[in-house]
């Protein structure tokens, strides 16, 4: 049987290769899977071939590659592409070649530009940002902490901006005061004046949203300048194991929203593990969640015609195998492509792993309000 | 008598590059009717095209001047946002955007030149680069206007002409050829003018060149401002083209301003041909490598292609051009050392 | 009180922009190159250091020494190969060089060191000292140090060494110091080695307070070029001037202005100064 | 009304006064030679009267127009230009194209290249018309100054020791071109350190010693002058006899 | 005699041009006192600058002190004593005068021994310009200024062989004389010198021996004296 190409663009080299090479090894891991188990059975067992490329930092550079793949290639879907602007831009590619395109990014506008062939498996930015403060808001009732004075850093990316909107948005909604909302350069070298701002504010907690570096920045900046509020992460920097292992004893007990999380469905996720030596991040998660939507939809329209792969993607709900580790049961995808179904949750960092601790129905262990000294 | 003789000599040998280069364009408008109009190479060859003509724009001021500026992508920047955001906001053709584009385009280049056209070498160079940055840092947090790092999409439109819009990449291909010939008109007729000798004079000294008469700061102008324009209009037609944009895409260093006096330079710098060699060097060879490469170890597409940079560079510094011409001397060696006899 | 506090920060991690940044000028002043592959090497110090922490068990302070003497061999070894055979080129095609292997470095290291971010943990890094109401951060402040001890040394070999003045005079005329019996590649190859090592040094030094990954540079490329500009090309003063201008820069703006604008204003304080002193802040004498 | 006059002009290099209070004139259609010793201010003096180098005080006015505040171009464009030391030729440019250059001062691109040949077959130059300038000779490359100058048809042309290192024979040849070109009337002043040039082309003779002026008159006069044999051309010299055509030994 | 400086069918080209000197000989015997005329472009400088290594690509051999000079590396040449004063100054535009003096002495060592201070004090005593100028950047100086720091500088080494490309370019008058007291005097001490000059009745008036450059081909050679006198030179060079 003929293969079913399947093309996957992500960064594999620049700023962001490490997440990139996270994306691919989670599909990676599906697609053997899939192979492994006989194919697509609806399609003769035709095994899955991925076709995988380096989307590179730069938007026109990864259309070029979709665009490559569709034509030389015969995808009948791209996966991809991590960060928003190039997924985007992809989409204005697999829109005009009416390919479905299945993505993990956040931005809103992702979904928001009423085309017919994205799928998005993740909540929105604003969503996830939204529910980074509710949540927070309501372990905090639950532990009886007072939190009435907030603080908002982000950087000043699509991510950062997207998602800083949703958080600011519901903090004016349950009436807070924001003592502090500022965005800082991508890149930044040195937080020194953020935290000199933020300490001066007299904010009770603070959001950051942020990738990596900036994260450990600004955690041990705090810690320097003896500033011992809780940091309440966006997800990105705050829930890989770069995290822990960069602030060891500090990182216990930091909490974060995730778009999904690897120990809702451990036995799927340790798969993961037990391949690539680290626990399932939540991109690798949904990347491969992507791959598992597209394998039943690959099967329910039995065909290797695009549209009628959108036609089953489109349909019905997705629940089997690796589409029910995202949250929510199963994908389902709303007219404008989001899936429905999909609610963040809150994780937390315990004894060196991460864990979910909100909303309850799918926590795992109970949430903690603690703040490491440095 | 040799007064005479080399005048008709220049244009003897002017008459036939010319052709050449008619030719040559003829030859590229019909390439892609032999192409999938959705597909792969067209798109690739129409970015090759656009960034050929970036680097013929950036010519005029880095070849002719020797001004290297690092900061292009502000007049690209500028180019792309003006007319994506008229068109979004008021629904105008990025025609008109275009024309807007180049005038705010100048009014940068205006303002730049002030502060930099003192500066020499490496400096200046720096200078451009700060504020192609500077742009870039504005677009970044001007969120209202600019849609800031989320970026803009240029909307959804059926196929038309006047609005500069189509589904699929040919028609840009035929644009972006008809830009690359326009600028390449332009930076050879300007290399061919009074102001080319004046720019060139800049170039090798330019205290020398004020004092034989040339206003030098004018010239610098002049030549910045055409290639602002230049480079301006060709942004509106990439947005068009890749119907997306964030800051970084448009006003980046790397991703725009180095990269297209990279064009310039490896084709060979301040020549005619120059940019459009060095396009289709560095735009196609990236994507050769990319798709050769596909994706199997992380980072190994890049550093093939940044080793393949090295080693043209390695094999002639000055540019392929130069290289061609090396080539074709070794084949045919013309005798050396013309007008030593008299001596 | 504010305005103070922010001042001791910008001077501290101006001051380590500084350091990373005299070895881009020295490769500026000897070599007139524009090396945008110069902050692949501050990468490549962060590296070294990282390892060796992790497997000796090294402070990076201590790390910064063997960072220096690895990446100098290595900046040696690469000077040799690639920058020699184009020092005679146009000036243009070595900015494209440095171009090509700032690619090819920075996937290098992606493909040996992988795309982690790496951070080490030491004792110092979360801790600070307080005078009076400032806080003064540990890690900052021993990089701070560390930034002035490698430049007063670069310093002092430059300006009271015979092989720092032949390297001077390398920079100013290689056909005149050949004749002076001076070995022109020599003196090539030892300021491009000694400029990426002093980076790398440089690099060691922050690396208690940040992370490092292949990309790492690319935050500081713009930072170091700014800092060495506006000192002045070639002038290891300059370049620790210039770095501490802009790390003043962006900390006392961060009072005025939204911190996303720190670079904004950044970039029009240092177009303005230039278009004052074309030659940066601080001069060479005698001019 | 003198075509060049400067009054009291000083131009200051940090603590040193390179010239100081310096004052002269110079006719229509003479020819000046400019001495002095090593570092005396002399290419100072040129610099700052084609406005590369600014007078601190003084004025200088040209045809009765004061220059103060003027570039170099639009000085050039009044009529006065110079020619460089320290020869700054567009190295890479062909002979023709530099001088190509100063013609476009005064006329579009074709008829600035006829007359640019021109020019360059009045300074024997024509031969080597293609050829980049970096190429030539240390000699040639200061005829191709001339040339450059020449082309943008100033009134007045101050040459800075463009007869350096040439044969007595090469000497002659430039002599005889500048004779010519004030026939034509151009008016010229002179750097010159080869005594048997300066004294036989000038009709007039300026000294500077330390930036101001320590003598002036005709040839012979200056020659004789014990303070210009004391601070310029030293004994030997004077123990020979000066006078025109008297070269040592 | 055994000759200090043996130039052997040496020809010369920059790049890929035609040559610049054909099948040059010439010899300079231990401390003689040699110049070289021609008129311009006859290829003089070329032939000093094939001697010191720097600029022309070159066949044929020269040998110094019966060693293969072309074997030797440019920087080294200096270490084997010979010194050469370039034309058009080639000062360290961004060192103080004392810096390019100092650096003169590089090939001995750098070492400031004793001899440095009495031969800084030798070089500003012909040049009192220049210890007046002692701190000004070399590129500041005046031409003439920086033709008396080129010569100073390369009397710094003190060496076997001293090669001057047209010392007294932009010079006063009398500190030609000077100059040219100076450079019989260090022949006098046993040092050789090859001296390209374009004041020819000068340079044959203090050499003893002198070569005539044509077109880059040697087409007279003879004791100063003797072509001083020749006609074929009397009307070529000197003007008479
Ligand atoms: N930029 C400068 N900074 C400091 N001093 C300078 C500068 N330019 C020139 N000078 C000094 O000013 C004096 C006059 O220099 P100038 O070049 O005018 O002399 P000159 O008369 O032309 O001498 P020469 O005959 O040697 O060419 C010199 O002593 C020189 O050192
Ligand atoms: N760097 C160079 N590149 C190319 N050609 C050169 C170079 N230097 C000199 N030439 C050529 O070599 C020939 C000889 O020049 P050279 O400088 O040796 O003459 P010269 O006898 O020293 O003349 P002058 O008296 O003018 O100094 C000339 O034709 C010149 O054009
Ligand atoms: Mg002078
Ligand atoms: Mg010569």
């Amino acid at each position: 049987q003929d293969p079913v190409n399947v093309g996957v663009v992500v960064p594999l080299s620049g700023a962001n290769a490490q997440f990139g090479i996270n994306s691919r090894n989670g599909i990676q891991l599906v697609a053997d899977e899939i192979n492994k188990a006989g194919g697509i059975k609806s399609l003769g067992g035709a095994p899955i071939n991925l076709v995988v490329a380096d989307s590179t930092s730069t938007p026109a550079t990864a259309a070029s590659v979709a665009q490559r793949m569709i034509s030389q290639n015969q995808v009948v879907s791209v996966l991809g592409a991590f960060a928003s602007s190039l997924t985007i831009a992809i989409s204005e590619v697999t829109e005009r070649r009416q390919l479905p395109l299945l993505t993990m990014s956040f931005s809103d506008i992702i979904t928001g530009r009423g085309f017919k062939n994205v799928f998005q498996v993740v909540n929105k930015a604003s969503t996830i940002g939204a529910a980074q403060f509710d949540y927070t808001m309501a372990i905090a009732k639950r532990l009886g902490v007072d939190a009435s004075k907030v603080a908002i850093l982000y950087e000043d990316t699509a991510y950062g901006t997207s998602q800083s909107e949703g958080l600011r948005k519901a903090a004016k909604d349950a009436g807070l005061d924001i003592v502090m909302d500022e965005a800082y350069p991508h890149g930044i070298t040195d937080v020194t004046p953020l935290i000199n701002k933020l300490r001066g504010s007299g904010a009770q907690m603070v959001f950051p949203v942020s990738y990596l570096n900036d994260s450990l920045l600004i955690i041990r900046t705090m810690r320097q300048q003896g500033l011992t509020i809780p940091a309440i992460g966006g997800a990105a920097g705050y829930v890989i194991p770069d995290f822990h292992k960069g602030l060891g004893e500090l990182a216990e007990g930091v909490l974060s929203i995730a778009p999904a999380n690897w120990d809702l469905a451990p036995d799927y996720t340790d798969r993961f593990r037990e391949r690539f030596g680290y626990f399932m991040v939540h991109e690798a998660l949904e990347h491969a969640v992507c791959m598992g939507v597209l394998r039943e939809a690959l099967e329910k329209s039995a065909s290797r015609d695009p549209q009628a792969v959108r036609e089953a993607l489109a349909t019905g709900t997705h629940n089997e195998g690796w589409s029910s580790v995202m949250t929510g049961d199963g994908v389902r995808f709303d007219e404008t492509g989001l899936n429905a179904n999909a609610f963040p949750v809150m994780v937390q960092w315990r004894d060196g792993e991460l864990r979910t601790v909100h909303p309850a129905k799918v926590a795992k262990i109970e949430p903690i309000w603690s703040v490491k000294a440095g | 008598m040799s007064a005479l003789s080399l005048p008709k000599r220049c244009s003897a040998l002017a008459r036939p590059r010319a052709l050449l280069l008619a030719a040559l364009a003829a030859a590229a408008a019909i390439v892609p009717l032999f192409l999938d109009p959705q597909g792969y190479w067209v798109r690739v060859l129409t970015l090759t095209l656009i960034f050929a003509a970036l680097g013929q724009a950036w010519n005029i001021v880095g070849g002719l001047a020797n001004q290297i500026s690092l900061g292009h992508a502000a007049y690209f920047g500028v180019g792309a946002y003006a007319s994506t955001i008229l068109l979004i906001n008021f629904g105008l053709s990025p025609w008109i955007g275009l024309f807007v584009g180049m005038a705010l385009a100048v009014v940068v280049a205006l303002v730049l030149s002030v502060p930099t056209f003192r500066l020499k070498g490496h400096y200046f160079a720096l200078a451009t680069l700060a504020a192609g940055e500077a742009l870039r840092v504005i677009a970044n947090s001007w969120q209202g206007v600019t849609g800031g790092p989320v970026g803009l999409s240029v909307p959804f439109m059926p196929d038309s002409f006047w609005m500069m819009s189509y589904g699929a990449p040919r028609p840009f291909y035929w644009i972006a050829l008809a830009a690359l010939v326009l600028v390449t008109l332009v930076f050879w007729w300007i290399k061919s003018s009074a102001l080319g000798y004046r720019l060139r004079a800049v170039k090798e000294n330019e205290q020398a060149a004020e004092v034989v008469g040339v206003n030098t700061f004018r010239a610098k102008l002049w030549a910045s401002l055409v290639s602002a324009a230049a480079t301006a209009a060709i942004g509106v037609v990439y947005v068009q083209f890749t119907y997306f944009f964030d800051p970084d895409a448009v006003f980046g260093v790397a991703t725009v301003s180095v990269r297209l006096a990279l064009v310039a330079i490896v084709g060979g710098i301040g020549t005619v041909i120059g940019p459009v060699v060095g396009a289709l060097v560095v735009v196609p060879l990236e994507e050769l490598v990319n798709a050769a490469l596909q994706g199997q170890v992380a980072g190994l597409s890049a550093f093939v292609y940044g080793a393949i940079l090295i080693a043209v560079i390695l094999v002639e510094p000055r540019g392929l051009v130069a290289l061609f011409g090396r080539l074709r001397r070794g084949l045919g060696r013309r005798p050396g050392g013309a007008g030593e006899a008299g001596r | 009180m504010q305005l103070l506090q922010a001042l001791v920060d910008g001077l501290l991690i101006g001051g380590v922009y500084g350091v990373v940044s005299i070895g881009l000028s020295l490769v500026f002043g000897v070599m007139n190159i524009v090396n945008f592959a110069h902050a692949a090497f501050l990468m490549l110090g962060m590296f070294v250091a990282w390892f060796a922490w992790a497997f000796l068990g090294l402070d990076p302070l201590l790390g910064a020494f063997l960072s220096f003497v690895l990446v100098f061999a290595f900046g040696c070894a690469v000077q040799q190969v690639l920058v020699r055979p184009i020092l005679a080129a146009p000036q243009v095609a070595q900015i494209f060089l440095t171009v090509g292997l700032l690619i090819v470095l920075e996937n290098a290291a992606l493909m040996a060191f992988g795309a982690d971010f790496r951070s080490v943990q030491t004792p110092y890094q979360t801790s600070a000292f307080r005078l009076g109401g400032i806080i003064v951060s540990k890690p900052y402040l021993y990089a701070f140090a560390m930034a002035l001890l490698s430049g007063a040394a670069v310093w002092a070999f430059l300006e009271r060494t015979a092989v720092g003045r032949a390297m001077r005079a390398t920079a100013q005329d290689p056909m005149a110091a050949t004749l002076m019996g001076i070995d022109t590649q020599r003196m090539h190859r030892l300021a491009f080695g000694v400029g990426v090592g002093l980076t790398a040094f440089g690099g060691a030094v922050i690396l208690p307070y940040l992370t490092v990954s292949p990309t790492v540079g690319s935050h500081y490329v713009v930072l170091m070029f700014t800092a060495v500009v506006l000192g002045g090309l070639g002038s290891v003063a300059g370049a620790v001037v210039g770095g501490i201008a802009v790390g003043v820069i962006q900390s006392v703006s961060a009072l005025v202005f939204p911190i996303q604008l720190q670079n904004l204003v950044l970039f029009v304080v240092f177009i303005l100064v230039l278009a004052l002193r074309p030659d940066g802040i601080v001069r060479r004498r005698g001019a | 009304m003198s075509l060049l006059e400067v009054t009291d002009a000083s131009v200051r290099f940090g603590g040193l006064t390179a010239v100081d209070g310096l004052g002269f004139s110079v006719e229509a259609g003479e020819i000046v030679g400019l001495i002095g010793p090593n570092g005396a201010g002399k290419t100072t003096t040129f610099n700052m009267l084609v406005g590369l180098a600014r007078a601190a005080e003084g004025t200088i006015r040209l045809d009765g127009r004061p220059l103060a505040g003027l570039r170099p171009h639009s000085i050039a464009a009044l009529g006065m230009t110079k020619t460089f030391q320290n020869v700054s030729l567009f190295m890479e440019s062909s002979v023709l194209d530099n001088v190509v250059t100063g013609a476009l001062l005064r006329e579009p691109l074709a008829e600035a290249k006829a007359s640019a040949r021109r020019v360059l077959e009045r300074v024997g130059l024509a031969g080597v018309a293609e050829r980049p300038a970096a190429d030539l000779s240390f000699p040639e490359r200061a005829r191709v100054e001339i040339a450059r100058g020449l082309a943008t048809r100033p009134k007045i042309l101050l040459l800075d020791e463009v007869m350096a290192a040439l044969t007595p024979a090469e000497m002659e040849g430039i002599v005889a071109l500048v004779r010519q070109l004030r026939d034509e009337g151009i008016t010229f002043v002179l750097i010159e350190h080869h005594m048997r040039a300066v004294m036989t082309l000038s009709d007039r003779i300026l000294v500077l010693s330390f930036g101001r002026k320590i003598a002036e008159g005709r040839p012979e006069e200056v020659a004789r002058d014990p303070k210009v044999i004391e601070a310029y051309l030293g004994r030997e010299w004077a123990a020979e006899g000066a006078g025109p055509g008297q070269a040592r030994p | 005699m055994t000759a200090l400086l043996e130039v052997a069918r040496l020809s010369a080209r920059y790049g890929r041009g035609a040559p610049v000197l054909h099948e040059v000989a010439l010899e300079l015997g231990q401390g003689e006192f040699v110049t070289v005329i021609g008129a311009n472009t006859a290829g003089k400088s070329t032939l000093l600058r094939a001697i010191s290594g720097v600029g022309p690509a070159v066949e044929g051999s020269i040998r110094f002190d019966g060693r293969e000079l072309t074997a030797v590396a440019p920087h080294a040449r200096p270490k084997l004593g010979i010194a050469h004063v370039p034309e058009g100054r080639h000062v360290f535009p961004e060192m103080s005068v004392e810096e390019n003096l100092a650096i003169g002495a590089h090939a001995r060592g750098g070492a400031p021994g004793g001899g440095a201070a009495a031969r800084l004090e030798a070089i500003f005593e012909l040049f009192p310009r220049l210890r007046e100028r002692r701190r000004q950047f070399g590129g500041t100086l005046s031409g003439g200024e920086q033709q008396m720091l080129a010569i100073g500088r390369g009397l710094m080494l003190e060496p076997r062989l001293l090669i001057l490309d047209e010392p007294s370019l932009g010079l006063a008058p009398m500190i030609v004389e000077e100059l040219h007291d100076r450079l019989v005097e260090i022949h006098r001490r046993g040092v050789a010198i090859l001296l390209v000059e374009q004041n020819v009745s000068l340079a044959l008036s203090v050499a003893s021996r002198g070569y005539v450059l044509q077109s880059g081909s040697i087409v007279l050679e003879g004791p100063a004296g003797e072509l001083l006198r020749d006609d074929r030179v009397r009307e070529a060079y000197l003007g008479i």
